[in-house]
């Protein structure tokens, strides 16, 4: 639901709705806001850039008005990477970057856990070939319509272990020092 | 003909006794040249080179040498067998063969052949087919590519050699090495062939793949071109092969261009000052291969072939057309050394606008650059 | 050689006659976690088990020659030590320091050389990852005999920081066997040569007969 | 630039694998060229050859022992690592940096670009095919910038020198002094390059108008750094989003014509000049002070549910931590933007058409890190 500003008829009384509701005015959510106007967003004040939510069904379409809008020309795509929520599915993160203008947002889209399915960006810019293809094989998410989704730092038949997932466990040290020397193992302070 | 050493009479036992003393002398010369060139190139890098092995590191090229002997021999499984193993001796062989003509001093050469500056050049190409067989027979990608560059560059600069020996033989009267170097006593032939001289330095650091033109053996893109596979002794063979060259190379050079044993005052002063001479004057032309190899980076292969057919081949040509022009008119020499250096203004010109530029101007943009997307 | 834990002089004396049987340590065996490996991974992990040469000059030159020959060779092998030239990460970097004018391993006769094929030491510089180790393997085949292998820095010793990840392979010596092993991380330039003088130690000892004997 | 060969006589392409081990792969990095005589027809760059997890392992780390891992994920500028990873964590816990902290830590993040960029034309001087001499050059400068840290931090390469609010311990007494003298070595050594390479006939003839990339195709790839300033992109982030104290001191950013091998080397020639014009400038300004915050709170823990993408200008590009708290002292997601990835992606871009040869030096300039690439 876009938030035009003005305050839902709520029942809290006006100050803790005033800052509640906060209006972006000094970031640039209004041209984001009128740039993406047929799609549904929902801003949320970053430490240092505004971050923009945008539902998984229209997120290439949205990433390309934002490239292509005469208005705010975010040509160059920072960073693509997502986070794992465990419950609450995997969040991919577009960070974009306006040469001209010198404006930044991070466009953020939340898959849910079981089916981590979305439209690749490589038809918007070329650098997110590699990027997605590492998301891709750290996280399990399948970016439909990557020109080569192979893996790019995992080997080539290790398509089913996902490293970077909260739930994939960290690896037991096989030999410690300590035995060498006689003790046993979680003798000492090997939590 | 100088009667036998050591007053041997039979023709066949005193040129054994001299190819003995040429294979003895040339393992000390190359185990020393390749210690004194690791030292060089050290000194270059302001580093100290070998001085752990032996006094002052003296003994690291007989540690080297005995190591490669106790290495293990290995071939590629699928290398094709007889090509990998008799491509070293194709390269090691002919190098020594072109010892025989070689005037070291006054009587001391092998054998003096009539024809000798033609005889050393046909030897000396000989050793292309070693590596050719080299980068064929060790069934690597590397070494394939590594043999067909060292063809390339071999057969691209055999012919600015060949023609440069060919015009300094025509102002010496003779292919026999002992009369151009007895030619030389009054004035050395570099003086009436400047340009001959330039272009046999570039030919033949090309000939013995040396920086710039180590392109077959380049490190950085084929590493180590045809020895790829090699280990061991049969490297250790490459390795001396490439020494030796070397060393066959300065001796030629001071033979051909700096008056060998005879200038100046070889004649008078005997045996000893020979020695001397010759020594000094192959020392530079070694010293200038080290040096080049410490500073300057590698050409790529089709700037090296268009180098030498674009621009030392027609060079070349025109000196012989100059020499034969002066020598049958009987004009003076001194106008072969005016055409000479013109050829060399003419070659730095070719060399110089062809690359280099004024110095780049990269635009410094200020703070508030506009932004050029 | 690495030190096999109390097998030589673990016998007990006969002589004197013992008040109480003398408790014979037996060996602590320390309990090695499996690493999970995945399937396809296994048969790309295997280690290579180091096997000693066949010194054919000592079949050939008498009794009384191999002596003699034993020094020579193992000196001249000592003092003309080529590495390869294979870094792995930042330990590279302090490799590549030690070869250059500041501390200068050319001094010891010990040049970098591109090609397995004439190298005798693999300098194991930094993390061996699992998708590193059949390329590390590979290189160590190709590599004629004597050859040694040095570990250097605590990734390629055991892991190093990184040992908690499972992509990472926890030592060199899973796959290769490791003559001298730096600690370090990254090791110092003085650490790397030390390696090198320790290496040309163990060369000297390995000599004789029961040495490596290549 | 390449003449089309007769196609009457068929010629079979070869595959070449420049390997994981390889003098000129700067690391492990391994690429497939399918080669036509002498002419690359297609590249296939394969990475992951050092891929150690060192996000996943910041995850089980708390804030304080993260920045072991970014000096070792950008080793040879350990420093700008270092600066990204450390704001983040600024950031997220509103801790207030010093001034003398700020000021020092920006002197050493020059100083580190110095001795990353010395790294750079020791290696790229060796593809290009000079025996050694260029690296020993560059090693000579770069032991000086080496003790100095050593004297600062104690530690060649891995520094942990920056903390989350400001330094770990005071500079030595005689800091000034020391970087003047670092400084008129670093000089010495960018006017010996520049004698070395840039006059040189066969260098200029080996890198200029090769691995040409165009500015468009820079930015759609996403290139960052002194490879996208070479193409002619005005894209400096101390410049464009000034971090520390960089709004204060007057620096140009180089810009090269036509982004070809040449000018990516030439403008980090002009880089290391204007990097030792900014340590000039934070010396002067430099005043005594404290360099960590009063109240340091004992036991860091963020705030709940923040996140914040930093990026620095490093030597290679755009280093970027993505960091994502959950609450807690360890981090939920700290994700490491790579400069040579993206620089990476343009590599077959440039190369497919060239000669063989080219190909190594396009990949040697530009500059990449094999463990900041795998991270």
């Amino acid at each position: 639901m876009t938030t035009d500003g003005t305050t839902p008829a709520g029942d809290e009384s006006e100050a803790s709705v005033a800052e509640l509701v906060d209006t972006f005015e000094n970031t640039i959510w209004p041209s984001i806001d009128r740039v993406l106007a047929g799609v549904d967003v929902r801003p949320e004040r970053g430490v240092l850039d505004l971050i923009v939510h945008v539902p998984r069904a229209d997120v290439v379409r949205a990433l390309r008005m934002l490239k292509q809008g005469d208005e705010l020309q975010f040509n160059y795509l920072r960073s693509l990477t997502a986070v794992d929520n465990e419950a609450d599915g995997v969040d991919v993160v577009y960070h974009l970057y306006s040469i001209p203008k010198n404006i930044n947002v991070t466009v953020k889209v939340t898959l849910p856990a079981d089916d981590k399915v979305l439209e690749t960006a490589t038809t918007v810019w070329q650098a997110a070939n590699w990027l997605e293809r590492e998301t891709a094989e750290m996280f399990g998410i399948r970016f439909t319509g990557h020109p080569d989704p192979r893996t790019l730092l995992m080997p080539e038949d290790m398509t089913d272990v996902f490293p970077l997932l909260k739930s994939h466990p960290f690896a037991e040290i096989e030999l410690l020092q300590g035995e060498l020397l006689g003790h046993e193992r979680g003798a000492g302070g090997d939590e | 003909m100088s009667d036998g050493i050591f007053g041997v009479e039979n023709a066949w036992l005193d040129a054994a006794i001299r190819i003995q003393l040429i294979v003895g002398l040339m393992t000390v010369v190359v185990m020393g040249l390749i210690y004194l060139e690791r030292k060089i190139l050290a000194r270059f890098q302001q580093r100290l080179g070998p001085t752990r092995t032996g006094p002052a590191g003296l003994l690291q090229s007989v540690a080297d040498a005995l190591k490669l002997v106790g290495k293990e021999d290995l071939r590629p499984r699928n290398a094709d067998p007889w090509t990998f193993e008799l491509a070293p001796y194709l390269v090691f062989v002919p190098v020594f063969l072109g010892f025989v003509v070689v005037p070291f001093v006054a009587g001391w050469e092998v054998r003096v052949v009539e024809l000798g500056l033609i005889y050393f050049v046909s030897v000396s190409s000989l050793s292309i087919i070693g590596w050719i067989m080299a980068g064929w027979g060790s069934d690597n990608r590397y070494a394939m590519i590594g043999g067909m560059r060292a063809a390339a560059q071999a057969i691209s600069y055999e012919l600015p050699l060949v023609l440069a020996l060919i015009s300094v033989a025509m102002v010496a009267d003779s292919y026999n090495l002992e009369e151009i170097v007895q030619g030389q006593a009054a004035t050395p032939n570099i003086v009436w062939q400047p340009l001959v001289v330039v272009v046999f330095l570039i030919a033949g650091l090309a000939e013995l793949n040396r920086t710039p033109f180590d392109i077959p053996v380049g490190e950085s893109e084929v590493v180590g071109g045809p020895f790829v596979e090699y280990s061991g002794i049969r490297w250790s063979f490459f390795f001396l092969a490439e020494y030796a060259a070397l060393f066959i190379m300065s001796l030629i050079f001071a033979a051909v261009f700096l008056g060998g044993w005879a200038w100046p005052l070889g004649e008078e002063w005997g045996r000893g000052w020979q020695l001397v001479l010759v020594s000094v004057k192959a020392g530079t032309f070694m010293f200038f291969v080290f040096w080049v190899r410490a500073s300057v980076p590698r050409l790529r292969i089709d700037q090296l072939m268009s180098f030498s057919w674009k621009i030392l081949l027609p060079l070349m040509l025109v000196q012989v057309l100059i020499n034969g022009a002066v020598l049958v008119y009987g004009g003076s020499l001194w106008i072969l050394t005016i055409a000479g250096l013109v050829g060399v203004g003419v070659l730095a010109k070719l060399v110089g606008d062809a690359v280099s530029q004024p110095r780049p101007k990269v635009v410094a943009a200020s703070a508030e650059g506009e932004v050029a997307s | 050689m690495a030190i096999t834990p109390g097998t030589a002089n673990a016998t007990p004396t006969e002589t004197t006659p013992p008040a109480v049987a003398p408790s014979v340590p037996e060996p602590f065996v320390p309990t090695r976690i499996m690493p999970t490996e995945h399937p396809s991974e296994i048969s790309r992990l295997t280690p290579i088990a180091p096997q000693p040469g066949k010194a054919l000059y000592r079949q050939v030159l008498p009794g009384i020659m191999q002596v003699p020959a034993d020094l020579l060779l193992a000196a001249s092998r000592k003092s003309s030590l080529w590495p390869m030239t294979f870094g792995l990460a930042c330990c590279a970097i302090e490799m590549i320091a030690t070869y250059m004018a500041h501390y200068d391993l050319d001094r010891f006769g010990i040049v970098p050389w591109p090609s397995p094929r004439q190298s005798d030491v693999m300098i194991v510089a930094g993390t061996v990852t699992k998708k590193m180790a059949p390329a590390v393997k590979l290189l160590y085949e190709q590599m004629p005999n004597p050859k040694w292998v040095i570990s250097m820095g605590a990734c390629a010793t055991n892991g190093g920081p990184y040992t908690r990840y499972d992509r990472v392979l926890q030592g060199v010596d899973k796959i290769v066997p490791v003559d001298v092993y730096v600690p370090g991380c990254p090791p110092r330039p003085e650490a790397l040569i030390d390696s090198f003088l320790a290496l040309q130690d163990q060369i000297m000892e390995e000599r004789s007969s029961e040495g490596r004997g290549v | 630039m390449v003449t089309e060969t007769a196609p009457e006589f068929e010629t079979q392409d070869l595959l070449i694998n420049v390997g994981p081990q390889h003098p000129s792969t700067h690391g492990v990095f391994r690429m497939v060229l399918e080669v036509d005589g002498e002419v690359v027809k297609e590249l296939v760059p394969h990475i992951g050859y050092l891929h150690r997890g060192a996000e996943k392992l910041c995850e089980n780390n708390d804030f304080r022992q993260g920045v072991g891992y970014m000096d070792r994920t950008e080793y040879l500028a350990a420093h700008n690592a270092e600066l990204s990873y450390v704001m983040a964590v600024e950031a997220l816990a509103e801790l207030e940096v010093p001034a003398r902290a700020q000021w020092i830590r920006m002197i050493l993040c020059e100083l580190n670009r110095l001795s990353s960029h010395f790294m750079f034309f020791g290696a790229f001087g060796v593809d290009v095919g000079v025996f050694g001499t260029p690296f020993v050059y560059a090693w000579r400068e770069r032991e000086t910038l080496i003790d100095l840290f050593e004297e600062i931090s104690g530690d060649r390469m891995m520094y942990a020198y920056f903390r989350a609010g400001g330094l770990a311990w005071e500079v030595p007494a005689n800091f000034k002094e020391r970087v003047h003298e670092v400084l008129k070595s670093s000089r010495q050594g960018v006017k010996d390059f520049d004698g070395l390479l840039t006059e040189n006939e066969i260098f200029i003839a080996r890198t200029k108008n090769v691995g040409i990339i165009s500015a468009e195709d820079a930015i759609e790839i996403g290139m960052s750094g002194s490879s996208l300033r070479a193409s002619g992109v005005n894209l400096d982030i101390r410049k464009t989003e000034p971090y520390l104290f960089y709004d204060q001191v007057e620096f140009d950013v180089p810009l090269g014509e036509n982004g070809d091998v040449f000018d990516r080397y030439y403008v980090r020639l002009q880089e290391m000049e204007q990097s030792m014009r900014i340590i000039e400038q934070c010396l002067e300004r430099l005043e005594d002070g404290p360099i960590m915050p009063e109240k340091m709170p004992r036991m860091l823990r963020l705030p709940e549910g923040q996140e914040v993408y930093i990026r620095t200008e490093a030597p290679r590009g755009e280093y970027g931590v993505y960091l994502v708290s959950k609450g807690g002292n360890k981090p939920w997601r700290l994700k490491v933007r790579s400069a040579c990835l993206s620089n990476l992606q343009a590599l077959r871009q440039m190369s497919v058409g060239q000669y063989v040869a080219d190909a190594i030096i396009i990949l040697g300039s530009i500059d990449i890190v094999l463990s900041e690439v795998d991270r």
